[in-house]
């Protein structure tokens, strides 16, 4: 036992003997391996997601001030469960004049794209994915996702789902720009695309060297997950639902675990690259622990992330393109910038005066954002208080309309 | 090292469509089936559908596109940059500050461009 | 023994996906075969060892190109109609010359002996980073990398000036939707 | 280790196909994919050549790195000119816009 706290690749070997000792060959063991590897990685996502969807339920119903699920269960907590069996058992329509082929593999690839970041992130020291091009299989996984919405848009034969699909890749293109900009930030201080590095980097956290682009990363990794407050384009409270108005059952269910997960993996991500990722007191000795504290870091911005859907409402589509083109991309390329200046500047400086600089930096920038948008906003004309407001587009009243003969 | 990393993925990237594809056919065959005609339909508020499912596209999506392809390509050029930093002369810094810039330019030749507005279709359609 | 396999049927499927990218009617489908094509050369660029190559073949190919073709193809066709034959009427006399072209290649590649006989080298491990630095050395390729990222800020210049061309409103949209009146 | 002519073949292959549609096909954007199809065979030569003969050089990458500009921006600009072209004749096909032939 407590060499498998120390060293969980003993877990690995001994499960090689194990097979070998069966009379697999070596190729045949690596394969069943990489099989149960693969099996776990999967399995373990998939049930937690199940987790998320009851306590993100339950979480929001307490900040609207209401009980959330409580009938099923202890605290609600089979609620899910029953969820999947009622969708289960549910009828698979597919619309008429539906492209078959593509809209079975829209829900699939919405899915896959997500679990696909899994194996990259790296869960504890000697744990976990150690690709040397981990960032950027990061961001080639997440490119599967948005070809699910389109095809899902497409495949429906649906002027909505259509429609929706474009805007919402219109939306998710936008927000990749900002995202792939400012993680040049942490490549750019642990000097490596390997998020294992990234997390070895991490002696004081990143967020501490770069808080502005910490916090585009939140931003923008809640854009691309399309939740609110930037869920316009599938709105299912208020409108049809987006890109999958045409899915039911099973594979309307497959979306909406995709979007859970997905919430889920950007708390880990953001963990990764500006927490610290699975780093903690005594996470080095018993590898084991740093998955605890990757799974908390990870939790708590997921939590962050359900705080802001409850709180915020939603944002229009051409403020929200505006937003990430005209606000958080020219402040993330003056991040970048800045950054890369300055940290050939500080490079001999030791650990705590370089992340200071940058803090410095950072809070500089910021400052001078404020006041620009400070400046910007004064601006813009304000709608008069008091005054009646048209309620839907005036119509131009030049001339009274002619009565007609009633 | 990396060689079976990649291996692991490829075997991960089986399981990864196998995973979401159990329930879909599972939920598919569990669940009764019986079509009609009106609930196969598409969905068009409650109006039955006429034409085809076309809707004159904006020109704008093309144009988010159209930038969002060029930064992205300029910036995975830009990341063997960051990550060679720590071994790179002053003026190599430099370099990667001008294909920063020569992005900022596209940037703003977009924006002063209003190719990165959003404009409605009730809009006052401009002349073209 | 397993990488030949791997090749061999990832091979299979590029060239049957490339089939249906050449010769399917709906524009949309031929775009999938399209996409199908671009990640099995993603793969083999793993096999390859190419890691930097394949990822950013994924990432620029499938995650940006593709897209900008769909979105180009649902901005001028109906998406549901007939989209008409998929070849003009000269299309025997392209097969000819493609056939011709192909078979030159084929025939000059069974000829040359590398083909069979020449042994991978080793990939340095810390590639990305010696890439790096080739690419901003002014011994090195920074001029290739200049002049692309230059060609790139062409070409969206171009694009946008086509596409867009000299549309202009007088206001960008919020203010003249929100200001009623004003 | 598959053999290099492995590679060379199955991008002579794509070449081929690649060339054939975008001298066959009636759409612009069909065309468009065609070409996008040989670029991909040339990137596929680049990088088994790379790998096979000189695995410590850089040409190689820095040949299909400048494919890859090449090919976003005659995509790029490709897609906007058959945009253009079709909101001025309200068609898509590339022998139906006859002008340059006088």
């Amino acid at each position: 036992m407590g060499a498998f706290l120390r060293d969980p690749s003993v877990l690995v070997e001994w499960l090689r003997a194990l097979l070998m000792s069966w009379g697999l060959s070596a190729g045949l063991t690596e394969l069943v391996l990489y099989l149960l590897g693969g099996f776990a990685l999967a399995t373990g996502p998939m049930l937690w997601v199940i987790f998320l969807i009851w306590f993100e339920r339950k979480a929001v119903a307490r900040f609207q001030d209401r009980l959330g699920p409580n009938r099923v269960g202890k605290f609600g907590l089979l609620q899910p469960f029953a969820d999947v069996l009622k969708l289960m058992t549910k009828e698979d329509i597919i619309p008429e004049g539906a492209d078959k082929p593509l809209y079975w593999a829209a829900p699939i690839l919405s899915v896959a794209g997500v679990l696909l970041l899994w194996p990259a992130i790296p869960l504890g020291l000697g744990i976990g994915g150690n690709l040397n091009v981990g960032v950027l299989y990061l961001i080639a996984a997440g490119t599967l996702g948005i070809f699910a919405i389109l095809l899902a848009g497409w495949s429906s034969n649906n002027k909505y789902a259509l429609l929706a699909a474009f805007r919402t890749v219109a939306q998710l293109v936008s927000y990749e720009v900002p995202m792939v900009l400012v993680l040049l930030l942490p490549v750019l201080l642990a000097r490596s695309l390997n998020l294992q590095d990234i997390v070895q980097a991490q002696d004081v956290w990143f967020v501490v060297y770069v808080p502005l682009a910490a916090l585009i990363f939140l931003i923008v990794s809640i854009a691309e997950v399309g939740r609110t407050p930037f869920d316009l384009l599938e709105a299912e409270s208020e409108i049809i639902a987006g890109f999958h108005i045409e899915y039911s059952g099973m594979k309307f269910a497959m979306f909406f675990a995709g979007e859970f997960l997905h919430a889920f993996t950007i708390g880990i991500l953001t963990a990764v690259f500006f927490l610290g990722g699975w780093r903690g007191p005594g996470a080095d000795i018993y590898p084991v622990l740093g998955i605890l504290y990757l799974w908390l870091k990870g939790f708590l911005v997921y939590f962050v992330v359900v705080w802001i859907r409850a709180t915020h409402p939603r944002i229009r589509i051409d403020h929200m393109l505006n937003f990430s083109w005209k606000f958080l991309t020219p402040l993330a390329l003056t991040l970048v910038t800045v950054g890369a200046v300055l940290d050939k500047v500080v490079v001999g400086w030791g650990v705590w005066p370089r992340a200071l600089a940058h803090l410095a930096s950072n809070v500089v920038v910021a400052l001078v954002t404020l006041q620009l948008v400070r400046a910007w906003a004064r601006r813009l004309p304000r709608p008069k208080v008091g005054e009646p407001r048209p309620v839907a587009r005036p119509q131009p009243q030049t001339q009274p309309q002619p009565a007609s003969g009633d | 090292m990396n060689g079976t990393q990649w291996a692991f993925i490829g075997v991960f990237f089986v399981l990864a469509l196998l995973f979401p594809a159990l329930p879909i056919v599972l939920g598919h065959f569990m669940g009764p089936r019986r079509p009609n005609p009106i609930k196969n339909d598409v969905y068009e508020c409650g109006l039955k559908t006429y034409g085809t499912p076309w809707v004159p596209f904006k020109v704008q999506f093309y144009l988010f596109a159209l930038v969002f392809l060029i930064f992205d390509v300029e910036l995975v050029f830009l990341y063997p940059w960051a990550v060679a930093y720590g071994v790179l002369p002053m003026f190599a810094v430099f370099e990667g500050i001008l294909f920063i810039l020569m992005l900022a330019a596209a940037l703003v030749y977009a924006w002063k461009r209003e190719a990165l507005d959003w404009y409605e279709p009730t809009m006052p359609e401009a002349t073209d | 023994m397993v990488t030949t396999f791997l090749f061999g049927l990832i091979a299979l499927i590029m060239v049957l996906a490339a089939l249906v990218a050449v010769t399917n009617r709906n524009l949309v489908r031929a775009t999938m075969g399209l996409v199908l094509v671009l990640f099995g050369n993603a793969v083999l660029f793993v096999l390859l060892e190419a890691y930097f190559l394949a990822m950013a073949q994924i990432i620029i190919y499938i995650g940006a190109i593709a897209i900008l073709i769909v979105f180009a193809i649902m901005l001028t066709r109906h998406v549901g109609e007939d989209w008409g034959p998929a070849f003009h009427r000269a299309w025997p006399w392209a097969l000819v010359i493609a056939g011709g072209l192909g078979g030159a290649l084929l025939f000059w590649m069974v000829r040359w002996p590398g083909g069979q006989n020449t042994p991978a080298g080793q990939v340095d491990p810390n590639y990305v980073q010696a890439l790096g630095q080739a690419l901003v050395n002014p011994q090195g390729y920074v001029v290739p990398f200049e002049v692309a990222s230059v060609l790139l800020l062409a070409a969206l210049i171009g694009a946008i000036y086509v596409a867009w061309g000299g549309r202009r409103v007088k206001g960008p949209y919020p203010q003249r939707a929100e200001g009623g009146e004003r | 280790m598959v053999p290099l002519g492995a590679y060379l073949l199955l991008s002579a292959v794509l070449f081929t196909l690649g060339a054939f549609g975008a001298l066959a096909r009636k759409s612009a954007v069909a065309i468009l994919i065609g070409l996008e199809l040989m670029f991909n065979a040339a990137l596929l030569n680049a990088v088994a050549f790379w790998r096979y003969l000189h695995p410590q050089g850089f040409e190689g990458t820095v040949f299909a790195i400048v494919i890859l500009a090449v090919a976003a921006a005659e995509v790029a600009v490709g897609l906007a000119l058959f945009i253009a072209v079709y909101r001025r004749f309200g068609t898509a096909d590339a022998d139906d816009i006859a002008l340059l032939r006088g």
